[in-house]
């Protein structure tokens, strides 16, 4: 009776405690691979978050400021003093706030904690968007045909490219401060629009331009280094359901990538990764054509909301690598040469109206039910009865999948969607509930500009729900009238259907 | 409750037949509809005569009204003008970016009023009918709670 | 831009409506596969069942008779009559009750509907334990040495076996009237006590004996065929964590098994199913011992309990395909050649105290809160505020983990039962956090008798949880003693720790 | 509430010193204990002198006085007799299986008064202490109610 000999695990706990600059779902993401690497969470909360969900998952919790991000998540000197306080010896950042910040990476460095995340250096190179773009050129990676340099005042110069563009922030990411232009008429108002959301967005307002690939798909490739040059590449996602520019839904393998141009993705991926000093986790994200040609769009120096997706397909803790590379640990075999199997799909729920544009849709979550069984994964960052607050990115939840195939995955997220049940709040839900019954959806066939043609501002009310939703709001009626129901009228309704169905017989 | 009247979007709907609302949590409004051969799960929030049903994850504003109710919201209906001035309140809490229109200002069906950022998004408002700009109450830069007044079209 | 093409899903569902005679978590599982083939699953419920949770994730729902199971889920003709009224055109069976009743099988057959499992000739020769022995024996497959024929009267010629031995009820299975007898003196007490116990589980008290494997492990093999003649072997179990020869943890891979085991355990599982006609689910139980030798228990001629942790490591939907091969459909090769990765463990939690010798534990489930986010799955019969009701098995949930490795899969249990929170009624839970923090464990040093020698009725309270059940205590009690909690009271209590905090520094 | 007395299986136990209890669900009991340090998730139910709180899956029953109920309980106690007849009731409901022992029976600590069977195990009924079987109150094919009696000893 041998027993087996596992390799991957670490003998000890990377760190003793890592203070995780983030709030929501990726906070406790965070904090779930930190308790299961042994180490200590410590949570970081605005006013408004004094109750969240994320705070009461962490063993110590420090307090970083008012609701205004720029006073509590996005302040540097407020994270780091609570990692001092706590006693902290790294730092996650999760998604946004921080997570690219190079001035906060060095500062925390500059502290003496560890930043769990790809070099200061590096983030800074990646996170002009600008340099990104001549970098990868220079590494021979084709870029979508656009500016160089930022757009002066005007820009009456961007005619050359033709219309339609697409203006992007220089320090952006995430689809803020993008704008499409269709025509010269419109740049002005673009431009001008373009620079005020990236000044509001990043603290900066430098803006460029790239010719509108159309059709096109999104689908980028996640990158994972050790501090000792190993690189894996772990699979492509699909993250072409998009609204604003931002996603959805994201899915792996892509349906619309082959073995030889999943081979060309990897090798760009690669080199983009090759010409900067690189370890940890990053993102190179493409824009792919109708024909299968790539184009670089950027690399995103963090962990991406869409993680999970290639977790489910390589089987690889993508969080905790982050933290065991941050400390040191080199990547074993086992991940530098993770199989890919299955198909994993991710649908995210915000706190939105998918029927009004997309809007924002800030309330109190009452009931919250989610989804569970085989293949099925939920990372949430909010229970029943939560308030949520206007301050943050209104993302809730993440329902993932993971199934033998891409049909058995849609049949399975169709299925999960059906256990979801939110109160309170409109939420995306709805629109991924149509989604999932979508002959192009299950063809595999969308791309980048697919949510605004299929779905615009969603389908017409149907008669069958119509009615459906008078039925129920009818009886809800009838029965507010009975202050404290007898136990006839709470028993299950099978209970009285079968009753019934008894005495018709 | 023969004469109880269900409408959704401002039209009269029929009631589906043969479905049963079964309640699993009243609580927190979840609930079941059954008819025997299938089973919809659904939120059920609100009451008096204004519920919100939440079906296939789609939030459906529906109004239940008994016949005085439906007398009585025809009278005051009837007893309001036909075009009367419009308050534009805010519907989230935010702050305002970008203020386009001043008073006296002529604006077209759907044209860009302000930009109000929440939530981390920027959000036009726009105006709902052509008018004329009587007022504006709000300046950029400015915070403000849902249910704040904007600006009044005439 | 080439699409894939997916090859393993059904292009229209094998059935339209499949009768679930089951209850509790296997029903919902079994219904959650209905529902991703596109079929529509139909419950039955006993009186005490009008308002389970299986019967609300079901389409349609029949009343099958009063409490007592014989005149409900145990009765061949309510269950028949059930599906004859709903149209169903199968019956998946579940586990337990009727899943293995070869009569069953054939009045399901014989009313003219899909009975979903082996051939009712299978079910009914390997019923009886002790032809499935002399069935292995004569494929050439070890077994426990033992009788070959029905113990008689107080069977004094058993003394030859030399004792310990086991006593097994021989239309048995999951450990109902099994009797470990060690000496000639207890002999005619075991006798009539394993008698009594199999006549009242399977209405016959049929027992035999078998030599007692001591330190064994249980370790089964799970296999899955199709009507064609094509038989998938997808991996082994690890199930020797058990109180009563009955299983509270699975595992697979089994920390015992090299790679010669397991080709050897997997060549006799073949074997065993070789000798008979086989199609659908089943389980060859072996015993092993410490040198590696393999002996044949049983073939469970059914869907297992712990069938979740093969789904994690093969990532094959044991439910679907049982449905999919009963409708017809081959084994592809996905499924036959199916890789295994990674690690995964099944906990049970039963409603029974583990500090009182896993006595059941029936009441009113109150809170329910149940694990989520990365490699977690949950196959939960019950929500909060639930009764359970006393007739049936007190299985009320599985919590399945899925990791890389064994190390890191037992970490991400610990999260996982870290996350579990159940009111009302003791669970195995309490068992489980010990289990997953014992050095044993760990090592996967560990047989059928580990939970008797080394828990027993449990460690003594320890003096920090008794001192933290005080302080939880004592605080409970005055805050009960405010009727109206104001804000200050209710508010988070980092927010009082951080205020304190403030006031100190 | 300085007199306050805190017993769990009757000893008394001194509340672990810089932990708070927060709930998180006031209604079902849920909440976590947390130091600033650490947090554990517990359930606390119960009312008055009574609780049970589950910490790592383990349901410890705990009591809380004030000592005026100490004062009351105490008075209780030496109240009672010493050894007082016992009767032995069902603490689930379930089917009496085998009765083994009949009115004027000794039976010594540990020995097998009856068989019941509940949620499909057979459970047996042991002698709390040595003791003359007084009466039995039930049959072989009896099914039981929890509290039900089955038997007493003298």
């Amino acid at each position: 009776m041998s027993l087996r000999t596992d390799i991957t695990a670490p003998s000890r706990p990377p760190f003793k405690r890592v203070l995780v600059a983030n709030r929501g779902e990726i906070a406790i993401r965070v904090m779930r691979a930190c308790r299961e690497l042994g180490i200590s969470p410590v949570a970081v909360y605005s006013d408004a978050d004094a109750d969240a969900l994320h705070v009461r998952r962490a063993d110590r919790a420090e307090r970083i400021g008012p609701p205004a991000p720029g006073e509590s998540y996005l302040s540097i000197e407020a994270v780091l003093d609570a990692a001092r306080r706590s006693g902290a010896q790294a730092i996650h950042p999760g998604y946004g706030f921080l997570s690219e910040n190079h001035a906060f990476a060095r500062a925390v460095e500059g502290a003496g904690l560890t930043f769990i995340g790809p070099p200061a250096a590096t983030l800074e190179m990646l996170g002009d968007k600008l340099a990104a773009r001549r970098s990868a050129e220079a590494a021979g990676v084709p870029t979508v045909p656009g500016t160089t340099v930022a757009v002066d005042g005007d820009g009456p110069d961007l005619a050359r490219l033709g219309f339609p563009i697409m203006l992007k922030a220089a320090a952006g990411g995430g689809g803020r401060g993008m704008r499409r232009v269709d025509s010269a008429g419109d740049l002005g108002d673009a431009l001008a629009s373009a620079r005020r959301e990236a000044l509001s967005a990043f603290g900066d307002e430098t803006v460029y331009a790239e010719r509108v690939v159309s059709p096109a798909r999104h689908v980028e490739v996640q990158l994972l280094g050790d501090r000792h040059g190993a690189l894996a590449v772990l699979g492509e996602r699909d993250c072409s359901v998009q609204r604003r520019h931002q996603k959805l839904v994201e899915e792996s393998p892509s349906p619309a990538v082959d073995e030889a141009t999943r081979a060309e993705l990897f090798e760009s991926a690669r080199r983009v990764a090759g010409a900067v000093e690189f370890h940890n986790a990053a993102t190179v994200e493409f824009l792919l054509d109708e024909d299968g040609n790539h184009f670089f769009l950027e690399m995103n120096t963090r962990l991406q909301v869409e993680h999970g997706v290639t977790e489910l397909v390589t089987g690889v803790d993508m969080v905790a690598w982050q933290i065991r590379v941050a400390a040191g640990e080199p990547l074993p075999p086992a991940v530098l040469d993770a199989p890919r199997s299955g198909h994993a799909i991710e649908v995210r729920i915000y706190a939105e109206d998918p029927y009004a544009g997309f809007a924002p849709a800030p309330g109190r979550v009452t009931a919250w039910l989610m989804p569970d069984g085989p293949g099925v994964r939920v990372d949430a960052g909010v229970e029943s009865d939560t308030d949520l607050p206007s301050e943050y990115d209104p993302l809730l939840a993440k329902v993932l999948v993971h199934a033998a195939d891409r049909p058995a995955a849609i049949a399975r997220l169709r299925r999960a969607l059906d256990e979801t049940l939110i109160g309170g709040v409109q939420t995306d839900a709805g629109f991924h509930r149509w989604l999932v019954d979508h002959p192009g959806f299950a063809a595999g066939r969308y791309d980048t500009s697919f949510v605004e043609r299929e779905w615009g501002r969603g389908p017409a009310l149907g008669a069958e729900d119509s009615a459906l939703a008078a039925a129920a709001a009818l009886q809800a009626r009838r029965t507010e009238r009975v202050p404290s129901p007898t136990p006839a009228d709470t028993g299950s309704a099978w209970g009285r259907i079968g009753r019934e169905e008894a005495l018709r017989e | 409750m023969s004469e109880t009247e269900v409408r959704i979007g401002g039209e009269a709907v029929e009631p589906a037949d043969g479905w049963r609302l079964d309640w699993a949590d009243h609580r927190n409004g979840t609930g079941l509809l059954v008819n025997g051969e299938r089973v919809i799960p659904v939120v059920v929030e609100g009451g008096g005569s204004e519920w919100t049903v939440t079906i296939r994850g789609r939030r459906i504003p529906v109004t239940v009204r008994t016949w005085r109710e439906r007398l009585m919201a025809e009278a005051e209906t009837s007893a309001r003008g036909r075009i009367a001035p419009v308050a534009l309140k805010a519907t989230l809490p935010g702050l305002v970016v970008a203020v386009r229109v001043a008073p006296g200002d002529e604006v077209g069906e759907g044209d860009p009023l302000l930009t109000i950022e929440a939530m981390k998004m920027q959000n036009e408002v726009r105006a709902p009918r052509a008018a004329r700009v009587a007022s504006v109450a709000v300046t950029a830069g400015q915070v403000v709670a849902t249910g704040a007044e904007l600006l009044t079209l005439e």
